[in-house]
């Protein structure tokens, strides 16, 4: 394994001890529990909105803290949820008395975490909803197993619920728009090459050279399949279809397109994906109204790229158009 | 003869030095059907555990158990850690303010165990997680008991059980945590989960025969 | 080579134009020759920032282009200098009658092309200077050489000039602060792993897993020396050192630190590599004033990590903190 | 006998052949000391030029040297494209509007494509560029041409040199152009331009031998 790292145990701390002096404007970060805060938080009267998970998806969480967002992300160690103390903190320091939204990818463990910090806060009579996150239509969805996981519509759902949250919203109307944002937003993706979690050392999973793992998520897990690698046309076409057709989305569909890269695939490929999902997107009828392109939910190093599809109207246009300051989402004033 | 709240202590201690001991072989099942974080997740509840006994001295064999789940909850994370959490914390509840464990409240501490597992994360048995190690030991246990086994018999048959448990996991096809997002491509693969269930209990038993 | 593309010779432009649809708002895209211009491009009387080079570089130079940084960029062919007619075109459609200045990294092909448009568009009446940036310590200067490379520093360069340009600068004052900023301005990178050109189809050079280059540019050149993998603390030092100690930088100078990934190397370890980074500085008297964290100046999937340094006065910081909207770095309003 | 404007499209297309089915010994020299290109900017730059040449019909040698060189500047980019554009715009400027290369005017022109690559990229022999290729090549023309050499003895003189001043290049550090960045590491390996330079004047012999 080769990282610029010192100690697999100390990652995580070592790299908030990064962002806390990279982004002091913007955020606060504190250590044991970690939690990342906006810097101006508390904003009395205002829902916060927090999120967290296990490290290791940079820029998500933290990245997205600041006005406009999130009020506060938990990171946990590399790939694994964070622990109910952690999200108390969280709670508590942005907590402005209008009650906390609080924003859950769905794996079991962020879900068992999460529902155990929400029972505490409400214990302290704060205010908490949670709100769940499913979008990854490569697991097939079923009550008896834990369900689907939660990919780039979490980044989506964090920009618009933070929108509404900064205008005023109630925890309510927050709970509500989130609910909806979660209703109409699909992912799928794909990877060229594993990470490596630094505490393991080596690769997640082994691909050859001329293949490549499909519908995967954002932990290393190896995919739902595993094929021949294809061309570009193939593969984002393969994305699209299975995204599009799960909605549905459906021809007169107005949309976001979210083309994410997993981390390691660099602009120059995602921007040449990105053109032909807006083509194929473009065949279908469907008219890609906003959209995001970069490097924004990983899995470490990982070489790949994932797809988002969000339904939109007016208001989540509105939303999603509205100012944002974080070190990683930037726009408006 | 029962267990007194040093044996537990001295029990989940030595059950910490088993995880430790195990940490990479759990690391790398999880690593294969997961994201490789199993071994490392437990290795850092059961350290902070044991600074913990460390630091307080529990007076009551629930008091040991209720440290250890509190402690796992608030530093393991991921799955494991509100699962074992939750379970010891059930386990404490059922022995109340008793000296020692009998066989009967062990018993009773297993079952309460995994009622708390499945509570949490609603899963069956033969959706390939810990709960395929736990319930045939519950069962094992139960059984042992009815047939007047003492402590260090009650427990070898659950650690016993609790092995098979989880091997019986190799076939199956996950329905429940991170392995059930490869649906058939989990198959032919030990849990970890399983197997850290079984772990722990051969360390509980190995401890009782030996204090025996 | 696994690369989420058609065919290698067609990866600049199926990916500028998947660039053109997702930043309509913000710049136009022309193909053959491949030119990419802000928006609202010629602006009447203000200078024009032009840049350009070889592609594999993103976000550099496109993802630059538009308000407040550059007015034009050409990419050429993956690593290879693009043409003296792209160039003219480039001139030809941002000349909004105030001058245009030319960045070039130092390289060889970049010069002696841009050095023929210059020509060409001097034969045509257009008011043109050049500042050739070449900002990397690694490599020993020498006027008997093609002398030092231009790396990191160049994004500095653009941001900054274009800020000027965009308060109305004249060319003059363009040129002489672009000579400020090439005159205070260091970098020093390291590679893990190298990059696959997608017309070589192998990997540039090939490393251990316990090796490193040191002094690495943005070429897939293979760095000054091979040495072996070390922890980031040693790794982040021996970066410090190189730039520090190079223009010097002394105690008491005010800086900012820009920490780039080469690409392929993720958010986590970079921003442990900044706190590193920053540490260092401190201890050496430096106070870093402005911050610039991410991957910026890329070659391709490369993993490795640049340090660059600009020593900063007050008018710099003032540029530096204008506002700038483009693809890549967007602040202010 | 001289080499008239059919004779200089001829020999040029026959270049392009080579540079086309050189292309990746060409990449694979500069990808171990450069950046992988120089094959494909090559290859680009003469299959653009053959297309021209199939619509145009230049009138004359000049025309040919100056349509070539044109081409290279606009579709090859990096160090080669200004610096074989300018070697060739040289040359063409040397024959004039003279209708058949006589060896003297080769021996001008191929002096001429040297001074032009040397005044845009300033290298010295022993820099380890296409100029330790050209260099000895033109000396060995004019050497040819003073003991009364016909074109072809001419050219077979000059690509000889040229392949010998190629293979000079593998113990030289490069001071000029991508590879000086390597310093030491530059040594022991061929230059990919010098190559080039080679493998252009061994096409324009072979065509000049069995054109006579
Ligand atoms: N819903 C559940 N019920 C019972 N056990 C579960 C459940 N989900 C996961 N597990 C157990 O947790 C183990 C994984 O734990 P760990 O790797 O620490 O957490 P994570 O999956 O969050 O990384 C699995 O091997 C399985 O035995
Ligand atoms: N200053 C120079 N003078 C003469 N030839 C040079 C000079 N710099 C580079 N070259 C030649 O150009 C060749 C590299 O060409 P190419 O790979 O196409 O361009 P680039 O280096 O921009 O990728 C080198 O092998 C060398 O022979
Ligand atoms: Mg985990
Ligand atoms: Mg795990
Ligand atoms: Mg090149
Ligand atoms: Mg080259």
């Amino acid at each position: 394994m080769k990282k610029i790292i010192n100690d697999p145990s100390t990652v995580v701390e070592e790299s908030l001890r990064g962002m806390a002096v990279a982004h002091a404007d913007l955020l606060r970060v504190f250590q044991d529990p970690a939690v990342v805060i906006r810097a101006d938080a508390p904003v009395a009267g205002q829902v916060a909105v927090v999120s967290g998970g296990g490290a290791g998806h940079e820029p998500l969480h933290g990245g997205f803290v600041g006005r406009g967002m999130l009020s506060a992300a938990c990171p946990g160690p590399v790939f694994t949820s964070p622990t109910p103390d952690a999200m108390m903190s969280a709670i508590s320091k942005v907590d402005g008395g209008a009650g906390v939204l609080l924003i859950v990818k769905n794996y079991t463990g962020d879900v068992l975490n999460f529902e155990t910090a929400a029972e505490l806060a409400a214990a302290e009579d704060v205010d908490v909803r949670t709100i769940v996150i499913d979008d990854d239509v490569a697991v097939q969805d079923s009550t008896f197993t834990a369900g689907r996981r939660g990919v780039g519509g979490t980044v989506l759902l964090e920009k618009i619920v933070g929108a509404a949250a900064e205008r005023g919203a109630t925890l309510d109307q927050c709970e509500r728009l989130a609910q909806r944002v979660v209703d109409n937003v699909r992912s799928m993706g794909i990877a060229l090459t594993a990470p490596t979690v630094p505490h393991v050392g080596e690769p997640s999973f082994t691909l050859d050279d001329d293949e490549m793992e499909v519908g995967i998520g954002i932990h290393g897990e190896p995919g739902r399949e595993r094929a021949p690698m294809e061309p570009a046309d193939q593969l984002v076409a393969r994305l699209v279809d299975a995204v599009v057709e799960d909605l549905p989305f459906t021809d007169g569909d107005r949309v976001l397109l979210f083309t994410n890269s997993m981390g390691g695939t660099p602009l120059i490929e995602l921007y040449l994906a990105h053109g032909i999902a807006e083509r194929l997107l473009a065949e279908r009828g469907l008219t890609v109204e906003r959209r995001l392109v970069g490097p924004y939910i990983t899995s470490l190093e990982m070489q790949g790229m994932s797809l988002t599809l969000l339904r939109l109207d007016e208001e989540l246009i509105e939303l999603w158009d509205e100012p944002v300051h974080t070190a990683a989402l930037r726009w408006g004033v | 003869m029962g267990c007194e709240t040093d044996g537990v202590v001295a029990a989940l201690r030595a059950a910490a030095d088993v995880v430790v001991a195990h940490r990479d072989e759990l690391v790398e099942l999880d690593r294969v059907i997961g994201d490789g974080d199993h071994g490392e997740n437990l290795r850092r509840g059961f350290r902070n555990f044991v600074a913990a006994v460390d630091r307080s001295t529990p007076e009551t064999p629930a008091a040991v158990f209720k440290l250890l789940a509190t402690t796992l909850i608030s530093t393991v994370g991921g799955a494991a850690g509100p699962l074992y959490g939750t379970g010891f914390l059930r386990a404490a509840a059922t022995i109340g303010d008793a000296a020692e464990l009998t066989p009967e409240t062990t018993v009773a501490a297993l079952r309460g165990a995994l009622q708390g597992v499945v509570a949490r994360g609603k899963a069956e048995p033969g959706d390939k997680t810990m709960v395929d190690a736990l319930t045939p030991a519950v069962a094992a246990a139960e059984a042992a008991l009815e047939a007047g086994a003492d402590l260090p018999e009650l427990l070898t048959a659950a650690a016993d059980a609790a092995e098979q448990g989880a091997e019986s996991t190799i076939p199956l096809v996950a329905r429940k945590g991170r392995a059930s997002y490869l649906g058939q491509r989990s198959v032919g693969h030990l849990d970890p989960g399983a197997r850290s269930t079984a772990l722990l209990l051969r360390a509980f038993a190995d401890v009782a025969v030996k204090g025996s």
